[in-house]
């Protein structure tokens, strides 16, 4: 490896050479705030360098890229990490994390999702794809003394295993069919007729199979609503955004690819999206508790934004990229108020505790119920413009059956998006007080309102950056 | 239209965002709930007294007197555009006045009244931004921005089933308006690929050419948006629900404002955008507007709370704006749009008159009501005034609408005329059985004997004024609207 | 001159204002004073602009009222003769009706309300009176309705009487809706509302519109004027106070259906069927109403059945072409039966505040004075040869009888039959009322002055009124006709035929008289058979209508509200609701936390995709 | 290559589906990881073949990536084992399905 490729990879770098140094030293300084400051400080570097670092090579080894776009993605999850760690210094104290192990573990599983979103290559795609998706199996099941957590890690470690295996065999078959891993050539494996592209198609299968559970399509959702329920909240935060959103940003350059030739595969997509944002939808509706709910509607969400894969092209990219990033601060911002009402017992997530809280906690409760607006797409909060963007693409590349399921869903999506408030601001109080919260709670919600309110008023600039990175 | 725009002085802005600072002032001294009722006032007199020297640039003519326009998102196509004419300035005045009322009408509001004085006047903001915006994104944002502060103020300050209400209010209310966006877009698409400019400028997007089917589907999209917010026959089953159980200040709101955006809506988008499949709609329009009369007014006669009978009046009067729509003619408009107004101060009125009962008798069961004018003559006799305005009697607002559109519905379908003179009948019928039911017969003894204080006369007698002004002297109003509504009526395109 | 006439139309609107707004706060005489202030500076007024209002008449426009595209209407007024007389009339007798108020309400807390509302109402029907064009007409039209609505239910805290306004308010607004209607096509035929152009420009039409346009303007008159079919309210409009019956439901209100069918008179005749039918109705109703005048117990609603009676006359009048007939009519009949009311206020005061006449009788004793006023009110009303009455009501039916056909001979006939009847029922009153002695237990009220003395102008203007347009067979000079300039109504029958009339008149009055004498001389209650029973009930038309058309109503608003709101619209917006809610709660047996479970969505996710790609593969 | 491509991914697949099959019969978490690893090693054939049926080393490198990370995955989930074991006594996948809904 030339000093060229490490230089480009340098943000992956830091993340993974720091969640080691951090690992190994954490052992020693069992300082818990202090691992998590210099953890936030190492995400945040990361996110500097990649921002703003040119990449000397274009892409490293024949299996990253260094591109515009990969960049991006790189800051977005390594801001996520940060996040998560900003919002659990209290969370880590209550539950008597390992700081350092907590630390490095988040660390490394940026590390692995910025590799995946930048993967060129199957193989690098398998790489990143594992390396999180390791890291997440002990983190869901990180708090010991409770035995939600650990069934969650159970029921995500063995969907993550067999997903693995068909994510791995779909690899195989698509290699097999096409000679190569490398994104553009392995394509032309199932674009030529012949012999061979039943095996392609095979492999694809299985692929989508393995990305269906990562992002949680329907019919393989069903994980979901569990392991957010019992993972602890800071985590379900990050498997709810930058999980799935490092395995959408990594397919979208691969659909993107497949064009015409990719017809079948499509229209998989499509019925996947269809049903997911409907099963999703109705699924949700019922649900009392606060963390279900939000898987639920991560599952909608991942339809909406399969409307986005499927449309593809820089219409398609944009809508995605700029949806995803919208969609993360809501939703991350949700669990992030999960996390601050947590007790050292439990998490406040059944509606019935959330009783009349919204005049005992008024800020966070507002915060809470703004993120749901935006998930529902009420402006003036930034979730208008996403779907706006996401349904103008629809409709400009003729998805209009999509677009419309999609405005029906979000219409009876809006009901469970209101239950929350509703039992925040107008029921009785039955509540009772909870910890204040402390600043660096309210630093992550406050940035994450800000955005979203900002964004719904003025998204110009995501939009140009988004325009920038995918041309 | 004007293009030195950028060298006027901001005043629509000015007017639009006056409320949204206000807001934010009183969410920052949540605290003292004092402050807020006051900063709430200031910014609400504020706004009124804008609104009265917008009207001071008023020309009489048709164009927008008073017109923005701001690149704001490029990326999409959207622009900042607002613009005033005099159907606008009379709408805008009426709102800032209704807000004024509400404020006002809420001072003793002590369940965090921060955050409830807030919404009123972000609700202010969304109302006067539908009737500002001349982008079509613009216009939409304006029309979702109204939809959060009412469903908080149903939800959390209104009475037994808010939460019920509060939602069937806003689910109806987005399911019109998603219709809506996704005709807007597909508009703007198909106004894309004909000139090669993404835009939603309402005058561009008017220049699209649609196929008649096209142009149908669009209209029919328009409408659902504009035809739940009026509401039209089918689909109001939302309104009595949150009329009845919202707080007097969003009852105001609602029925003063709010239906009146979907009206305007109409007149302002759906129309000039589709005037074909306008045309083509008209009868059935009529005949919705009609079963809506007669309909709704039949369901009032039987109500037993009153605060229903007049949710049931408002479908009942917009029923009769909606006619006028049908009619068009100038003087059907006119007339439409001026019963539109005085269906604002009337029903507004009421409401705030039922809301001084409900407070000193504790209920508002027509059963349990009667005999007000015993304890409370004041508080009766105003009360018997908005109803007799809200039944049509001359000389008092809601009549001169109601016989402009009367006299230009004949000229255009005198069925239709003779049908909607039968609502009046109706009309009278349930506004006098609930006038009835509560200002006379036997005492039902309040549990507060008090009169209209301070604070209520200064209230009741601005709106008592304006109730005999509208309807003695309306003669600036139908001015101001002339020339504009004339303009609309050519673009239509219509005979 | 202008101002004048502003001022005619206006004073009484700024003291109902003025006592509306401000009277409970001003010390007690002071609401009564400035009524009755208003009021007779309206009198005055009218009396100056007298002079002007012949010929051409007097016109001001004050300002534009409604403006829009074609349409304008204005307030503006117009005096000409019609209105002058008219006026003159409604403001005369309400100064005097004003003046007997203040004494018959002097004990009524209420009285600001009554008296904001009595002037409200004088200035609701000068409006009336002297709109030049329909819409305004129409503003005074139901600005009476309303008075008269909140004046009836004046002692509102019976529900009853509350009850009574708001039927005298509906059942007119029923004869309104025709009234609108057939002011939104003359609008439509003419593009103007000016009652002088629709007038002139009458005979364009053709004679179809004419006659359903001059149908629609009788139905408003019908409900204004309680004539059949719209009748109902009047009897029980009788609950409000005894002036307010006198002004509203004698004298002025009740009779602005005959104004407005002279107004516009040049239209109306120029339809022989609607004339026809004008007159039919006017002759029915007053048929109907004397019959079930001959059974009521309550002094007010014999009256008032004597009022819907006096006033069919009136529209007969009308009917059979007689414009001056129907005004002259109009004017004794207001004379002599606000006297009559006032009267009967009077009575029921000395009474001790009872109505029933069963229960009176002896009441000469208590007060001389009103028993010769009410007596020459009662001779007036009966058609006692050469009171006013009299000399009106034989010009209605000369003016019928001078017709010559068929049709108009048999309605003279019924007029004829009608005036034997409101001869007889006229002296049952008297003579159940004074005969003998006083049969119930209560001790006279004291009747203050202010209740007794304005009653006596009346009772001269009710005798003398004859002098009005005194006939030429009396030597007189139809002087009233030849004000309204309309000399052909004047009648030239031959002297046969006038001997004839007067013969046959005076001749059913006697025989009523008689037939009277002899029946309730004495008195004899038992009259509850089934026919008087029937006739005290109106006929049964209240039942009948409740059955016809307030209980269809109810069950059609019932099964809008409980049917098809709650049911239909309401039941399929939550029936969606709830179905989404269930499928949610089926979906949701989906995740039941078993891995094993979950596993085997995998594998069917699988089985679908690859078997889409097999099938895809195949094709 | 003496082995046709076609002999050595049916082989693969069977591997595969019986890795699969024994993932979704067996209650017992050990079981389900073992299959787990016989799908993993059905991919491993399948990339080595094509490998060779590629004349290329780009398959077999993966397989060595594969085999690192299924080692890694390996230990994660026998510690998950443990840890379930003590906590709940019992590594029955069934007795774990305390959320739902």
């Amino acid at each position: 490896m030339s000093f060229a490729a490490l230089q480009s990879l340098l943000p992956q770098l830091i993340l993974a050479l720091g969640a080691t140094a951090v690992l190994m030293f954490g052992a020693w300084i069992p300082k818990r705030r202090l691992w998590l400051t210099v953890g936030l400080l190492l995400a945040l570097s990361a996110a500097l360098v990649a921002g703003l670092m040119e990449a000397p090579l274009a892409e490293v080894g024949g299996m990253y890229a260094t591109t515009l776009y990969a960049r991006f993605c790189t800051v977005v999850w390594s801001l996520t990490i940060a996040a998560t760690l900003l919002i659990s210094f209290r969370y880590a104290d209550l539950h008597r994390f390992g700081g350092g192990e907590y630390t490095s573990l988040l660390l490394f599983a940026a590390a692995g999702m910025s590799l995946l979103s930048a993967a060129t290559s199957l193989i690098g795609l398998f790489l990143g794809l594992e390396a999180f998706t390791l890291v997440l199996y002990i983190l869901i099941a990180f708090n010991r003394t409770d035995d939600r957590g650990a069934e969650a890690g159970l029921k995500y470690l063995v969907f993550g295993a067999v997903a693995t295996g068909f994510l791995a065999f779909g690899i195989a078959l698509i290699y097999a069919a096409s000679g190569s891993f490398h994104f553009q050539e392995a394509l032309a494996g199932i674009q030529i007729e012949g012999a061979l592209r039943p095996i392609g198609l095979a492999g694809w299968a299985m692929l989508l199979v393995a990305v269906g559970f990562k992002i949680s399509l329907v019919p393989f959702h069903l994980w979901t609503p569990d392991v957010y329920q019992g993972a602890p909240a800071p985590i379900s935060g990050v498997l709810a955004t930058a999980a799935k959103g490092a395995v959408l940003t990594a397919f979208l350059p691969l659909l993107t690819m497949l064009g015409e030739s990719g017809a079948e595969i499509k229209n998989v997509l499509w019925l996947l999206a269809i049903i997911t944002m409907l099963v999703g939808t109705f699924a949700a509706l019922p649900q009392t508790n606060l963390k279900r709910m939000l898987a639920y509607s991560s599952v909608v969400h991942m339809g909406y934004l399969l409307i986005a894969l499927l449309v593809g092209g820089s219409d398609g990219g944009q809508a995605l990229l700029f949806y995803l990033v919208i969609y993360s601060f809501a939703t991350f911002g949700a669990f992030g108020v999960v996390t601050s009402f947590a007790t050292e017992h439990e998490e406040l997530q059944e509606y019935e505790d959330l009783r009349g809280l919204g005049y005992l906690h008024p800020r966070r409760s507002i915060v809470l119920a703004a993120f749901m607006l935006s998930l529902a797409g009420i402006p003036p909060l930034a979730g208008f413009f996403a779907k706006f963007g996401l349904f103008q693409a629809a409709l400009r590349n003729g998805y209009a059956g999509l677009a419309i399921i999609g405005v029906f869903a979000s219409l009876v999506s809006v009901y469970y998006y209101l239950r929350p408030i509703i039992v925040l601001f107008m029921q009785e109080r039955s509540a009772y007080q909870l910890h204040p919260g402390s600043k660096s709670e309210y630093l992550l919600l406050a940035g994450c309102f800000v955005a979203i309110l900002a964004l719904g008023i003025y998204p110009e600039p995501l939009l140009n950056l988004v325009v920038l990175v995918l041309p | 239209m004007t293009a030195d725009s950028s060298l006027q002085f901001p005043l629509l802005s000015l007017l639009l965002w006056l409320p949204i600072l206000g807001a934010l002032l009183c969410l920052l001294w949540y605290k003292a709930p004092a402050a807020s009722r006051w900063i709430a006032l200031g910014t609400s007199t504020a706004v009124f007294v804008l609104s009265l020297v917008a009207g001071l640039y008023s020309t009489g003519s048709a164009g927008w007197f008073l017109y923005e326009d701001a690149s704001w998102i490029e990326h999409f196509g959207i622009r900042y555009t607002l613009g005033m004419d005099g159907i606008s300035l009379l709408l805008i005045i009426l709102t800032a006045f209704l807000q004024l009322v509400a404020v006002v009408i809420s001072w003793d509001q002590d369940k965090f009244s921060a955050l409830f004085f807030a919404l009123i006047l972000v609700l202010g903001t969304g109302i006067m931004g539908v009737f500002l915006a001349l982008d079509l994104i613009l216009f939409y944002l304006f029309w979702e921005l109204m939809l959060i502060p009412m469903f908080f103020l149903i939800g959390v300050w209104g009475y037994k089933r808010k939460v019920y209400a509060a939602v069937k209010f806003f689910l109806f209310t987005l399911a019109g308006s998603l219709c809506l966006l996704l005709a807007v877009i597909s508009l703007h698409l198909l106004h894309g690929e004909q000139t090669g400019v993404y835009t939603f400028a309402l005058e561009a997007l008017q220049q699209t050419r649609l196929s008649f089917s096209q142009e149908m589907l669009f209209y029919l999209c328009f409408m659902a948006a504009f035809a739940v917010k009026v509401p039209i026959f089918p689909f109001h089953s939302w309104l009595p629900d949150a009329h009845t159980e919202a707080p007097v200040a969003a009852s105001v709101d609602l029925a003063g404002l709010l239906l009146k955006t979907g009206v305007y809506g109409m007149i302002r988008f759906a129309f000039p955008l589709f005037p074909h499949a306008a045309e083509k709609s008209l009868p059935v329009l009529a005949v919705l507007a009609l079963i809506g009369l007669f309909y709704a007014a039949w369901i009032a006669y039987l109500q037993t709370d009153i605060k229903r009978i007049v949710a049931y009046s408002s479908i009942s009067h917009l029923g009769f704006v909606l006619l006028g729509l049908a009619a068009w003619n100038q003087t059907a408009w006119e007339g439409s749009l001026l019963l539109m107004i005085n269906h604002g101060v009337t029903t507004g009125a009421l409401f705030i008159a039922i809301a001084l009962i409900h407070k000193r008798t504790g209920t508002r069961e027509i059963a349990k009501l009667g005999g007000i004018w015993k304890s409370q003559p004041n508080l009766a006799a105003f009360f018997l005034l908005f109803s007799l305005a809200s039944l049509g009697l001359p000389g008092l607002a809601n009549f001169s609408g109601e016989i402009l559109i009367l006299i230009g519905t004949f000229s255009s379908n005198a069925v239709w005329a003779i049908f909607a003179v039968g609502g009046v009948l109706f009309s009278a019928a349930y506004i006098l059985r609930m006038v009835q039911g509560t200002i006379w017969g036997p005492c039902c003894e309040p549990f507060d004997k008090q009169d209209l204080g301070g604070r209520e006369w200064l209230v009741l007698i601005p709106l008592a004024v304006l109730v005999v002004i509208l309807g003695c002297y309306p003669q600036p109003l139908l001015d101001s609207l002339r020339e504009p509504v004339s303009f609309m009526l050519r673009q239509g395109g219509q005979p | 001159m202008a101002i004048l006439l502003t001022l005619l139309l206006l004073l009484p609107l700024l003291g109902g204002v003025l006592n509306a707004c401000l009277g409970n706060r001003l010390p007690k005489p002071l609401p009564v004073i400035i009524a009755n202030g208003a009021v007779i500076g309206s009198f005055l007024a009218c009396l100056g602009c007298l002079p002007q209002a012949g010929g051409e008449g007097l016109r001001v426009t004050v300002f534009t009222w409604l403006s829009s595209g074609d349409f304008q209407a204005d307030i503006g007024l117009l005096l000409d003769p019609l209105a002058a007389i008219m006026a003159l009339m409604v403001t005369g007798v309400a100064s005097l009706i004003h003046l007997y108020a203040a004494g018959y309400m002097q004990e009524d807390a209420d009285q600001t309300r009554f008296f904001a509302l009595l002037n409200l109402f004088v200035f609701a029907m000068l409006t009336i009176v002297l709109a030049d064009n329909l819409l305004l007409m129409f503003l005074g039209w139901e600005g009476v309705g309303f008075c008269s609505y909140g004046l009836i239910g004046f002692w509102y805290r019976k529900t009853e009487n509350a009850a009574a306004g708001r039927k005298a308010f509906i059942v007119t607004r029923i004869g309104d809706l025709f009234f609108t209607i057939g002011l939104l096509w003359l609008f439509a035929l003419f593009g103007t509302l000016g009652i002088e152009a629709i007038n002139g420009r009458a005979t364009e039409l053709d004679p179809t519109t004419i006659t359903i346009i001059a149908l629609l303007l009788l139905g408003g008159a019908c409900g204004k004027s309680a004539q059949l079919p719209l009748m109902t309210w009047l009897p029980d409009a009788m609950a409000g106070p005894t002036p307010v019956s006198a002004l509203i439901h004698a004298a002025t209100m009740v009779t602005a259906g005959v104004y407005l069918l002279c107004r516009m008179f040049p239209l109306v005749s120029l339809s022989p069927l609607a004339m026809g039918a004008i007159a039919l109705v006017g002759v029915l109703t007053a048929l109907y109403a004397a019959t079930c005048a001959l059974a009521q117990r309550e002094i007010k609603r014999v009256l008032a059945y004597s009022t819907m009676s006096q006033v069919g006359y009136m529209f007969l009048a009308v009917g059979v072409g007689s414009v001056s007939a129907a005004m002259f009519h109009l004017l004794t009949h207001a004379f002599f039966k606000a006297l009559l009311f006032m009267a009967a206020g009077c009575l029921i005061n000395l009474a001790g505040h009872e109505n029933d006449i069963y229960l009176m009788g002896g009441m000469r004793q208590r007060s001389k004075t009103i028993f010769w006023l009410f007596v020459a009110g009662l001779f007036c009303l009966a058609g006692a040869p050469l009171t006013g009455g009299f000399f009106s009501k034989d010009l209605i039916l000369a003016a019928a009888f001078a017709q010559g056909d068929l049709f108009h001979l048999g309605i003279y006939g019924l007029g004829l039959l009608t005036a034997g009847i409101t001869s007889l029922y006229s002296f049952r009153l008297a003579y159940l009322v004074f005969a003998g002695d006083f049969r119930g237990e209560e001790l006279p009220h004291e009747l203050p002055g202010l209740m007794q003395w304005p009653l006596v102008p009346l009772a001269f203007l009710g005798v003398l009124g004859g002098l009005l347009n005194l006939p030429h067979f009396f030597g007189g000079h139809s002087w009233l006709s030849g004000w309204l300039s309309r000399d052909h109504d004047v009648l030239h029958l031959s002297m046969n035929a006038e001997y004839l009339l007067i013969g046959s008149a005076v001749g059913v009055f006697i025989l009523g008289w008689l037939i009277a004498h002899l029946r309730y001389r004495k008195f004899a209650p038992r009259e509850t058979g089934p026919i008087s029973g029937f006739l005290l009930a109106g006929w049964q038309f209240d039942a009948l209508f409740d059955r016809v058309l307030i209980q269809p109503f109810r069950a059609v608003c019932g099964f809008c509200w409980q049917g098809l709101e709650v049911g239909l619209v309401d039941g399929l917006i939550d029936g969606f609701a709830r179905t989404c809610v269930a499928w949610g709660q089926s979906l949701r047996l989906l995740a039941n936390g078993r891995i094993a479970f979950y596993l085997q969505g995998f594998a069917w996710g699988l089985l679908v995709i690859v078997g889409w790609f097999l099938l895809r593969a195949a094709v | 290559m003496i082995v046709p491509l076609e002999h050595l991914l049916i082989l693969s697949t069977i591997l595969f589906l019986l890795g699969l099959t024994c993932v979704l019969v067996r209650r017992n978490l050990i079981m389900i990881l073992i299959g787990v690893e016989i799908m993993l090693n059905a991919v491993g054939l399948v990339l080595v073949g094509a490998s060779a049926f590629w004349q290329q080393i780009d398959g077999q490198v993966m397989v060595l990536f594969l085999m690192a990370m299924t080692s890694a995955e390996v230990s994660i989930s026998l510690a998950m084992v443990v840890y379930l074991q003590r906590r709940k006594n019992s590594i029955d996948i069934r007795s774990f399905d305390e959320m739902r809904g």
